[in-house]
């Protein structure tokens, strides 16, 4: 293994407008090296993967690939010189098929059966399974995932960017991948995690960098960090980083029945049959599933977006929805903050939309829910991934839900910020709302919930708070 | 060349009676049809069908100025400006019911229905509302009664601008401070989000905004015949449905933009008859002259927005 | 220097002629000849022209409006659906004569230019019944229109005056550009075996011209121009209306000051409007057709034929 | 010939130009740009057919043809890939600056009198045996050479389109240029690419008009032909196979349209016009559903 670095990255600076994303980072990747990049919201992390990548020109620094200085003019420049990068917004074309995909940017003549083969044959060898001929559009955000780093695999890069990887994972998948992922390496590979998770930073790397502000606060070799002071180069302030302590239920006044209840799913997804359950007000209700389980049919039919084909379903007047898929169906990015919170409050509603009475709310859940934002007329695209997430979290919870509904709410967000979220679902929970949190990391399900729904093949029972149980149950193993 | 350019400004903005007979008099239907175009594909409907239901616009209007004045006296302008109006909506209604119940793109859909509507107005003329000689493939002039007044013996225009105007400024209202305005705004930037974040009833609000956008051509086309042609004709319109959706397009989207949008492309055709007139310039090189200028401002303005993105990303795109 | 309030000169020297039509002056057809007219008025009286391509009939009274401001001395409308604008404007510009062709309207400073397409249209139905083999004679048209009517009427009598049996089909394009259309609906009526088409579809009329090019055994007819010299080897003759001709006869009348408001009617007689054989041809038209042609024209010449156009009274 | 036959016949020749410039079309708005400039293509097309069949013959016609229309794209493409302009309004403005350029060029090459029928045009190229076939033979058989590259055209754009890599970069353009991008995909390329193609076919379109059907010029003669296009390919929803049909359905609906007014049925002929465009509305009710790409017509 050289001590030379494989791709260096000197001095980059990058601003957007006002904001200054990126100001004189230095960041390397080694061959045979993980070099994990931690960082809270809006850091500046994926701006960086982003100069690295070629996506994003930088206004000052240079990057030099085996210590010669290199331009990419576009990603495909930085794909010839063995780059390959899984983007925290996927990046793939929807509308084609995953072996598509996979061969888009390719010369000469396309065989789709030889494509499909290498997908499979990368797919296989790299432990994550994805249906070649599938087309991405009707596949699971998990999925998704995993085309994304077989693509990368494909193209026969050395040197593999994953920009929040296993925020999307169920746990033994992210396991299998993060283990893969250090063998790509020993093999003589060099990667770029860009990661929220502490644990998983000191588990899996060769090196750190810490970024804040945009600015790089730390690096250096794994061991030279602790979680204590990760977290702390993070973290300007100390903030709280750990959920409040969960309380027993005080079992409150029933606020969801569901009797013999059917949903239809979306066309190529499963639905739930025959699901008789009840919440209650003051409860955290965990839903863990594998995906295409129907979970997304029982969520949304929560959510009241769809009607039961057959059964009973009793549901509250005031319910909030957190869409797992926030781009598609949470916001509109090109609408400014104050008119993505009104959207919240629209409906069937008439009459006149009084704006600054809406601009002054957005304004006050900005400041209460730590969402980094130039102002409440920023567009909802300017924000980092993160702080769109909280965003919809502060609009959701700012309107005081009864039932509140929410699909991976965590997803993408740094630590500090997951925290707050679990705390005021806590708090959400303690004011009398029924809370139903589904994530596919099941770990943060057991971690919240007071009682937990599994649903397997569009059948939804309750478990005990067990990870044995659970995890058997989201398989169909009794 | 120096000369067309000023015949085409002369004949544009050059005069009061230049800007007022020749300009304003063509902008009131591009106003219209503009704004409905405008309105239409802020919903995400792509209605490029303004022509058609301009048209359709026309003939009901016609019908009732022909035939209603006898019963309706005074009524006769209103309600032929109205069942105008609801023709336009009911000619892009057929496109609005394709779409709902049958999956079937507006875009062709209303193209298609702007031949037929074409066709149609070919044969009315010759036949149910032809005048009574049945000579000529036009309808009889409409009574004074169900005629829009203009604005005096010196101009050839007419109250339909002061309706255009108001119209404009009504929907800038609508769509920004009521919350129908918005539905329509948030469903065309978003249809899913729009859904799942406010249970807004997503096809009711597009079809309304196609329906709408209808009704504001098929107004476009009542205002033609009773402020200006005052009888129906094969070619009532020399394409002002499809103008509109440049109208549109370089307003932005915007309503507002609507007013100085149109203003500009009826100051193009206004002019290019100018040119003809007095500089002698053919047909065809007026309409060089036109779609030049056209494509210059939209360079010009494509140029801009680049350096705005450029500057605002601190780099190229 | 234009609108109402402008206050010029006007004085003999500046005389000023426009001419608006309804389509491109390069048709070779209806256009084109009022063209050929305005330049023929420019050039014998030495007059200043302008000419507008218009588009809609709010166009129409618009440039009328606009012509009268600038006290043109003649404004001729080409076309019967100028007429209604040009009596609406001709009383607010007493100073300038409006001219309209096809038009029965008159006033102290505005005349209607009518043709008889009716006479030479139906000897050019006679030939037709005479040449056909097949008994079957089409009609073709751009769009319906009174003096396409008028003469297609007049043609369907002709043929069948000759032939009694002959059978006459009747198509429309639908507009007066689309030349690969008239010559579908060219080979649609050459299906159904006509062998003998008259068109008058200006520009789209040259599509059918090529479809009898490319057929066996079909004649057409040129209309308004003459068409005899565009495909000498099936255009076996032109029902040609000689709009140089009308026109100066009316520029003159203007110039002269001697102008007075009526419906001008011009036919055969006054060498305006006439069926002109192609001689490439001529060997095609058997002589005693050419002899019965020619008595019909002479007994039209001299008022003694009444049948041409008896469908002065309103079709349908 | 039989009334079937000549309806047949006239089916393919009304659908030769449109198939062409619908194919064309089709590559364009796989690359996300939807080209209404593509009539000013096909009418610039016709003219640069009538100027040069005659010195050049038939075949320098059609390539002339092809070069004019390309021309017209590479307008386009300046305006829309280059400047990023809007592609709807620069197209209705490269479509208005085709129509009156060769209106106006037209009248000063051959002056007010025209070229007549003076073009060459071109033979029809019967396929032994095949054209010998009852009925569909002297309809499907017996046309130009370039009405049968037309219809070869359409099965050699879907291999370009599903069995290169090109093919597959030019869908990604049209779906997510920004997913296409990071893939190593040459966006702009590929749109300026597809745009000059496909007006290039829309310039052979116009070329067909005057080459194999006309002989002559006329001042608008492409006659909406590069709108209707544009319908044809979202009536073929967007595939070569169904851009192929869907001009055959206009087509068809068009030589009815012929015939109808032939045998002298009693209707209203302005009723008759109308059937080729409420036949193309009842196939779009019954066509199957496909969608878009998802990025046509959008600029930024
Ligand atoms: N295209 C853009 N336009 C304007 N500002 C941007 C743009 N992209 C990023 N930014 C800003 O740059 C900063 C860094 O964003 P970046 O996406 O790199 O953060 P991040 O560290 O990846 O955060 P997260 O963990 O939330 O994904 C943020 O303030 C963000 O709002
Ligand atoms: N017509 C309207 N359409 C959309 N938003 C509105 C309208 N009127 C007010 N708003 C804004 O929407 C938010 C919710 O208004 P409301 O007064 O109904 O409060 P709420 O009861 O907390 O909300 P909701 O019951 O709608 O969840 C407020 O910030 C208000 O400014
Ligand atoms: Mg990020
Ligand atoms: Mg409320």
């Amino acid at each position: 293994m050289s001590d030379a670095a494989a791709i260096a990255l000197i001095g980059i600076t990058k601003r957007f407008g006002a904001v200054t994303a990126l100001d004189r980072v230095d960041f390397g990747l080694r061959a045979g090296r993980i070099h994990a990049l931690l960082g809270e919201n809006g850091a500046g992390k994926s701006t960086l993967m982003g100069v690295l990548f070629g996506l994003t020109s930088p206004d000052a620094g240079v990057l030099e690939l085996n210590g010669e200085a290199v331009r990419w003019q576009s990603p495909r420049d930085a794909i010839r010189a063995g780059i390959g990068m899984v983007q925290q917004h996927f990046s793939h074309v929807p509308a084609l098929t995953v072996a598509e995909n996979v061969a888009l940017g390719g010369r000469g003549r396309f065989d789709v059966a030889q494509a499909a083969a290498e997908v499979t044959r990368v797919g296989t060898k790299a432990g994550l399974a994805v249906d070649p001929m599938a087309r991405v559009a009707d596949l699971s955000v998990e999925a998704q995932q995993r085309l994304e780093i077989v693509r990368a695999l494909a193209h026969g890069a050395r040197m593999l960017i994953l920009d929040e990887p296993t925020a999307v994972l169920a746990p033994g998948e992210a396991t299998k991948l993060l283990a893969w992922l250090r063998r790509f390496a020993d093999d003589g590979g060099a990667a770029a995690l860009v990661t929220h998770k502490v644990r998983e930073a000191l588990a899996i790397a060769d090196d750190v960098t810490v970024l804040r502000a945009g600015r790089r606060v730390a690096t250096g070799v794994v061991n030279e960090f602790t979680a204590e002071s990760l977290a702390r180069a993070m973290f300007p302030e100390e903030r709280e980083t750990r959920a409040a302590p969960r309380a027993n239920p005080q079992p409150g006044a029933m606020i969801v029945s569901a009797e013999r209840l059917a949903v239809r799913g979306a066309p190529g997804e499963p639905g739930i049959v025959d699901a008789t359950f009840a919440l209650h007000a003051g409860e955290i209700v965990g839903v863990a599933a594998v995906e295409r389980s129907g979970h997304t049919a029982l969520l949304r039919a929560l959510a009241g977006l769809q009607t039961p084909g057959s059964g009973r379903l009793a549901l509250p007047p005031e319910v909030s929805f957190i869409p797992g898929d926030r781009h598609r169906d949470a916001l509109v990015l090109d609408f400014p903050l104050y008119e993505n919170l009104a959207l919240r409050h629209l409906g069937t509603r008439h009459g006149l939309m009084r704006w600054p009475a809406v601009r002054a709310r957005t304004s006050r859940i900005l400041e209460q829910f730590q969402v980094r934002a130039a102002s409440g007329s920023s567009r909802a695209r300017s924000l980092s991934g993160g702080n769109q997430q909280r965003f919809v979290l502060a609009r959701e919870l700012d309107a005081h839900p009864t039932l509140l509904v929410a699909e991976n709410p965590t997803r993408g967000l740094d630590l500090a910020a997951a925290a707050t979220i679990h705390a005021r679902l806590l708090d959400a929970a303690h004011a009398g709302a029924a809370v139903v949190v589904y994530s596919s990391d099941v770990d943060e399900v057991l971690e919240l919930a007071h009682r937990i729904l599994v649903v397997h093949n569009g059948v939804v029972r309750e478990v005990p708070v067990t990870r044995e149980l659970v995890a058997r149950a989201m398989v169909g193993a009794a | 060349m120096m000369s067309a350019l000023y015949a085409l400004w002369a004949g544009s903005f050059g005069s009061w009676y230049a800007f007022t007979s020749g300009t304003l008099v063509r902008a009131v239907p591009l106003m219209l049809t503009g704004l409905g175009v405008a309105v239409a594909f802020r919903a995400g409907v792509f209605n490029i069908g303004a022509e058609g239901q301009l048209l359709a616009g026309a003939v009901a209007a016609t019908a009732v100025g022909l035939h209603g004045s006898g019963m309706l006296g005074p009524a006769t302008l209103p309600v032929a400006l109205v069942a105008g109006a609801l023709a336009g909506a009911a000619w892009a209604g057929i496109a609005a019911v394709l779409r709902v119940r049958f999956g079937v793109l507006e875009v062709i859909s209303t193209l298609m229905l702007n031949f037929v509507a074409a066709d149609l107005v070919s044969y009315l003329v010759r036949g149910p509302l032809q005048e009574p000689l049945h000579i000529y493939p036009q309808s009889s002039s409409i009574p004074a009664i169900a005629r829009l007044p203009q604005f005096g013996p010196a101009t050839r225009l007419h109250w339909g601008i002061v309706i255009a105007v108001v119209l404009v400024f009504v929907v800038a209202w609508e769509l920004a401070h009521t919350a129908a305005g918005f539905r329509v705004r948030a469903v065309g930037a978003n249809p899913s989000a729009a859904w799942a974040t406010g249970r807004v009833p997503v096809s009711r609000v597009t079809t309304r905004a196609f329906l709408f956008s209808g009704l504001l051509a098929g107004l476009a086309g009542a205002i033609e015949v009773t402020g200006v042609t005052y009888a129906l004709y094969e070619n009532l319109s020399p394409g002002y449905g499809f103008t509109a959706i440049a109208v549109a397009i370089l307003a932005g989207l915007q309503p507002l933009g609507v007013l100085p949008s149109a203003l500009v492309f009826a100051g193009l055709e206004s002019g290019a008859t100018a040119m003809q007139r007095d500089a002698g310039v053919p047909a065809a090189w007026a309409s060089v002259v036109e779609a030049g200028l056209i494509l210059a401002v939209v360079g010009v303005i494509a140029l801009r927005a680049r350096a705005r993105s450029a500057a605002a990303n601190g780099g190229p795109p | 220097s234009h609108g109402n309030s402008d206050s010029g000169r006007s004085s003999a020297s500046d005389f000023k002629v426009a001419l608006l039509t309804p389509g491109p002056v390069s048709d070779q057809s209806w256009n084109a000849g009022a063209y050929q007219g305005l330049l023929r008025i420019r050039d014998s009286l030495g007059a200043k022209i302008s000419n507008i391509e218009t588009k809609t009939p709010a166009d129409f009274e618009e440039s009328f409006r606009q012509y009268g401001a600038q006290h043109y001395s003649l404004v001729i409308g080409h076309g019967f659906e100028f007429q209604d604008a040009a009596k609406r404007v001709a009383p607010d510009y007493p100073k300038t004569v409006f001219v309209t062709t096809s038009g029965n309207t008159e006033g102290p400073n505005l005349a209607g230019l009518q043709f008889d397409f009716a006479n030479p249209s139906f000897l050019a139905g006679m030939l037709a019944g005479g040449v056909t083999h097949s008994g079957v004679v089409g009609v073709i048209g751009g769009t319906e229109l009174p003096p396409v009517r008028e003469s297609f009427a007049a043609f369907a009598r002709g043929a069948q005056f000759v032939n009694p049996k002959v059978r006459v089909l009747s198509s429309y394009i639908g507009n007066w550009d689309d030349v690969s259309a008239g010559r579908e609906q060219a080979l649609a009526q050459i299906a159904q075996n006509a062998d003998v088409i008259f068109q008058n579809a200006d520009a789209a009329g040259l599509g059918v011209i090529q479809a009898a090019r490319q057929s066996k055994n079909v004649l057409v007819f040129g209309s308004n121009s003459n068409q005899n010299d565009v495909a000498p080897d099936v255009v076996i003759a032109s029902v040609v209306i000689n709009l140089p001709h009308a026109f100066l006869l009316v520029a003159n009348e203007v110039k002269d000051s001697t102008f007075r408001g009526r419906v001008i009617s011009l036919g055969m007689r006054d060498d305006v409007v006439q069926l002109v054989l192609n001689p490439k041809l001529a060997s095609r038209i058997p002589a005693p057709l050419v002899t019965r042609i020619d008595s019909v024209r002479t007994a039209m010449l001299h008022g003694s034929f009444p049948g041409a156009d008896s469908a002065a009274s309103p079709a349908r | 010939m039989s009334a079937l036959e000549s309806v047949l016949a006239a089916m393919i020749r009304t659908a030769t130009p449109l198939l062409l410039a619908g194919l064309g079309e089709l590559v364009t708005e796989r690359a996300g740009v939807i080209n209404i400039g593509l009539e000013g293509a096909v009418i610039c097309g016709a003219l640069a057919a009538t100027v040069a069949a005659p010195p050049l013959g038939v075949a320098g016609g059609y390539l002339s043809a092809l070069v004019a229309g390309a021309a017209v794209g590479v307008l386009m493409a300046t305006f829309v890939v280059v400047l990023r302009a809007d592609q709807i309004i620069s197209g209705t403005a490269v479509a208005l600056l085709g129509l009156g350029l060769t209106g106006a060029l037209y009248h000063d090459i051959y002056g007010a009198g025209g070229v007549a029928l003076t073009v060459p045009t071109s033979r029809s190229f019967d396929i032994p045996v095949l054209s010998g076939v009852p009925v569909l033979g002297p309809a499907l058989f017996q046309q130009p050479l370039m009405s049968y590259m037309a219809f070869l055209l359409a099965p050699a754009l879907a291999w370009f389109l599903y069995r290169t890599h090109a093919g597959l970069s030019l869908r990604a353009v049209g779906e997510a240029p920004h997913a296409a991008r990071a893939a190593g995909v040459a966006v702009d390329r590929f749109r300026v690419g597809a745009i000059i193609f496909g007006s290039a076919l829309g310039g052979a379109a116009g070329g067909v008009l005057v080459l194999a059907q006309s002989g002559t010029f006329a001042e608008g003669m492409s006659a909406g032909r590069g709108f209707i296009a544009i319908a044809i390919v979202a009536l073929g929803r967007w595939t070569p196979t169904g851009v192929l049909v869907a001009s055959l359905v206009f087509g068809f609906a068009t030589a009815m349209q012929y015939v109808v007014q032939a045998l002298g049925w009693p209707l209203r002929y302005e009723l008759v016009l109308t059937l080729p465009y409420v036949l193309t509305l009842v196939a779009l009710v019954l066509a199957p559903r496909g969608a878009a790409p998802a990025y046509l017509a959008r600029t930024d």
